[in-house]
């Protein structure tokens, strides 16, 4: 569907080991188009300023364009006036944010928290933190053979005691994606908040914030074709007011004593010293990339993709698809009979083609899945048909050195 | 854009001899205000009967935008009543946006000479807030709103 | 000394307000060379992946290039083998991992934490953190008046209730480079651990973590002619095993169950999610940069321009500087007489030179200093005496346009 | 530098055909290492007797050079005595740092190329710890040092 795509990518201009490079690692970061190299290369070279305080002319255009890509995030996700998105360094930090601040004024000792079996662990770790801090609870709904949620036990799981569901708008390992409608209104009839870890999402999905009605949408720039460094936490304004502040620094704080500290609103109290400028700046550019090709283009041109590789690696009876999900994204993990992972993912790098092996941070899952681990496919915009018949082709080197 | 558009003579004036620049004896209605970024804060009295703005006035610390502005606008708002003064604030707020609405303003030249003294802050994007802080808060003063205010809360 | 050295800085070849850019802000952030911004440039346009579990050819290559800028770090700062430089995304982070994973272990109630009255917002808050939630006693080291510490006094302020010291290495106000042998030696009497503010002191002052025999030293890159978005924390080994963990997701963990967690060891315990990978690995070029200038000249060169810039200014009558320290890096601020430092940033900038009006998030110094806010001067390697004859010139504009 | 130089046919045989995968009916010493990159792990049982290994086996799970690697040790190290295995094993953690150091090795041809299989690892930087794995955990366990071992403080 895009043509000449990989053209504005320039990592495709390089040989991987005298091959083309075939990368199938975006679930883990995507690569980055000229546009986003351009708006770091000229932030620096021609712009480059601190946010915030100054009032120099460099000063000002820095503050004009950090707030400006804050205001085409909040476009992109479809907020509303009443929701804020607050900056910070990686998915991960968003939803320590969310865990930390929440937990700190809403999570005593046995209330519940309820996650996924598809959690990445950025979405797990941070609330087992409350479990060892405040004597939370922790529980799991389960997935079924497929890879999907079993959706009608959540009522079930749901107590008095529950305080919030956190769950992955898409699984970075079976390309999952979750029913957040219905997981929200479920959790709305009971009053609970919900966050989603939209790291697989923001770049690959539909998002609308406001339509959807969650609390917290969790995502990460270098995954959206962005630059590394900086991270996003859309919420609901309110939960701004709420909260306590996370990080303490210049920058947060609207009145400092010796004896006491005022804390300033808004997305402010959550940003503390030196943001990631330069990577606020170019991930403008990120987005302005996406909207241009189209969310919907996306979703169809990774999708397409997704069902051609699978059907064709359904003639190759070694390898086992790890899940079959109803509604699958952009993303696949499997097995190579009698190979491991690791010894999958060296002998495809030889070939150029770029793919992890691992349990790629959801140890939850494979061990519901019963597997030590798994080699992940993850498309983005710039993968086409032939990328998948290269892998394919590699799949079956694998297999016969192997066989010997 | 040269710095002497900014710094005019009225807004130095106003400045360095800001008027108004007391607390009064007997004031009804007082409200902070306070501008994180810069340190600028003005603490605004009024004393207001039968909706009418008898008396305002104002202490203060600030950069001569801020104090220029809080001067000129006690000058503007004194002996008005509330609902000429709402009118006044928001020509005055509206012009910090580059919205210019004269429309149903009823004042004389010197105060409009005095007013649009500061129509070039609009090319200091920074330094807006030192204009706007004392006509938001003296607005929640009137209107008996908050005891505090911080103007990054109002964008 | 450091000849033609503003063509290494792209961004000088710009005009501001159709004037040469005199950039007095360095304490804030620096410019960035262009062995910095290509090398951003390189890493995204060539050799783009995510660090830490691939196999594949550019994950490897990014990792090693990640990790060597770790070890060019420890180089850079003196480390010996029993240190270890972890990844944050400022100083601001890195202090708050500080003060939030001691905090939980070794601060109770009644405790007591010295900082100084130097200190910035980013040695501040963190603490300030601990007294409300664990009701810690924070003192102040108190300044004399030409803005040094009465470092006689740090003996009376330790009691059998001190846990820590952490104290800046310079002022970003006053310049004020602070005794750290002495503050270390004392601390050392009594077994307190000293956490220093490295963030003036890492691209100008002389740093040698080993010698110094602080337990944990926090600095930005951004500072440091590096990228934003990235910040380091120098620590002792031991406290990476003594501390838990301070942000949870991938890559921090070694297994995860959904009963139990077990965090990685060393520096990963403390790097979680995906951390700022081009950042990091541009961030070498940076140390490189300093290195090949030579820190010493660094020193030097910044020292003789902050003494040209006050021997100028003692012949403006109007002109009051803050502070007159003993020892002094290239940072000082100063007011005029009946111009509030906001007025002065506005008119500087119409002339070219940008400076910082304000607190400089250090509201507890001005309280002390019984000044509002300043004007902040602060040089980087690229300034130059004829940056000073400049500021000097505009600041009588300054004044010429409020005598009117 | 060719993935058959990697995956020789000794590593392929071993790994698909270890030798020693079994735990030990009497065993005095063992050792868990875990590789927290990749999820390899082993569980190594040793049973020694007057500085003598008398018998060597182990559990896992990993990749074919984690599993090849491991099976070659056993082989190499039962029978030796504690010196000599120690010996060895710093051959081989030496081998994969390009440290080719065969002076006072008494090993004989058969254990040399099979050790020596593994050369070209070094080839594939984040494949190293597959390969040593087994023997740092060899080591501890010999030396009755840790219960469990993380390959990554080892560097
Ligand atoms: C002394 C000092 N400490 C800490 C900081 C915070 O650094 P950052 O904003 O990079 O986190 C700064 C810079 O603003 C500083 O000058
Ligand atoms: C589903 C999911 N959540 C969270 C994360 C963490 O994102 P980051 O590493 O950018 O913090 C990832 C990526 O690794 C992910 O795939």
């Amino acid at each position: 569907m895009f043509e000449n795509i990989k053209d504005q990518f320039p990592i495709f201009k390089n040989k991987i080991k005298g091959k083309k490079l075939v990368y199938l690692d975006s679930a883990n970061s995507s690569q980055k188009p000229q546009a986003v190299i351009d708006a770091v290369n000229n932030f620096y070279t021609n712009e480059f300023s601190n946010v915030g305080r100054g009032i120099y002319t460099l000063a000002v255009n820095a503050s004009e364009k950090y707030e400006t890509t804050r205001l085409n995030i909040k476009k992109f996700i479809g907020a509303n006036s009443e929701t804020e998105v607050v900056f910070t360094k990686n998915a991960t930090e968003s939803l320590n944010l969310v865990a930390s601040c929440f937990g700190e004024k809403f999570i005593n000792k046995d209330d519940e928290i309820i996650l996924t079996e598809l959690e990445h662990h950025a979405n797990y770790v941070p609330w087992h933190f409350l479990r060892k801090k405040k004597g939370a609870v922790i529980k799991f709904l389960p997935i079924d053979h497929n890879g999907d949620l079993k959706i009608d036990e959540l009522e079930n799981l749901i107590t008095s005691k529950t305080k919030i569901i956190s769950v992955t708008h898409m699984s970075n390992v079976t390309g999952t994606i979750n029913p957040l409608d219905q997981i929200i209104s479920i959790a709305k009839k009971h009053n609970i908040p919900v966050c989603v870890d939209g790291t697989q999402g923001a770049a690959h999905l539909d998002v609308n914030f406001d339509q959807l009605g969650c609390d917290f949408y969790a995502f990460s720039g270098h995954k959206m074709y962005g630059p590394t460094g900086v991270g996003m936490l859309a919420l609901k304004y309110k939960w701004l007011d709420e909260f306590g502040p996370f990080l303490g620094g210049g920058g947060m704080i609207d009145f400092v004593s010796k004896k006491d500290i005022a804390y300033a609103r808004g997305v402010w109290k959550m940003e503390a010293g030196t943001m990631p400028t330069a990577e606020v700046v170019a991930l403008n550019e990120a987005i302005t990339f996406i909207n241009n090709l189209g969310k919907q283009n996306i979703i169809n041109h990774e999708h397409q993709l997704t069902q051609i590789a699978l059907e064709k690696l359904k003639n190759n009876n070694a390898v086992k698809i790890v899940a079959h999900p109803k509604a699958q994204g952009g993303v696949f993990s499997f097995n190579i009979d009698e190979i491991h992972s690791h010894d999958v993912s060296t002998i495809l790098d030889q070939e150029g083609v770029a793919v992890r092996g691992g349990h790629h941070c959801c140890q939850i899952l494979h061990d519901v899945l019963s597997i030590n681990s798994s080699v992940r496919v993850s498309f983005g915009v710039y993968n086409t048909s032939e990328d998948i018949e290269i892998l394919c082709e590699s799949i079956k080197k694998c297999q016969k050195i192997f066989k010997k | 854009m040269n710095t002497k558009d900014l710094y005019q003579d009225l807004i130095l004036d106003h400045a360095t001899n800001p008027k108004n620049k007391i607390k009064l004896n007997y004031y009804n209605k007082d409200t902070e205000g306070f501008n994180r970024l810069c340190g600028d804060s003005v603490h605004i009295f009024v004393h207001s009967k039968n909706n009418i703005i008898d008396d305002i006035s104002f202490l203060g610390n600030g950069c001569a935008i801020c104090i220029a502005s809080t001067s000129v606008m006690t000058q503007a708002l004194k002996g008005k009543s509330e609902k000429d003064a709402f009118t006044l604030i928001n020509y005055f707020l509206d012009l910090m946006k580059k919205q210019n609405n004269d429309e149903h303003l009823k004042i004389d030249n010197v105060e409009y000479n005095a007013l649009n003294a500061f129509k070039s802050i609009v090319n200091f994007p920074m330094r807006i807030n030192c204009a706007t802080l004392s006509w938001i808060t003296a607005e929640a003063t009137i209107r008996n709103k908050n005891k505090q205010i911080n103007i990054e809360d109002y964008k």
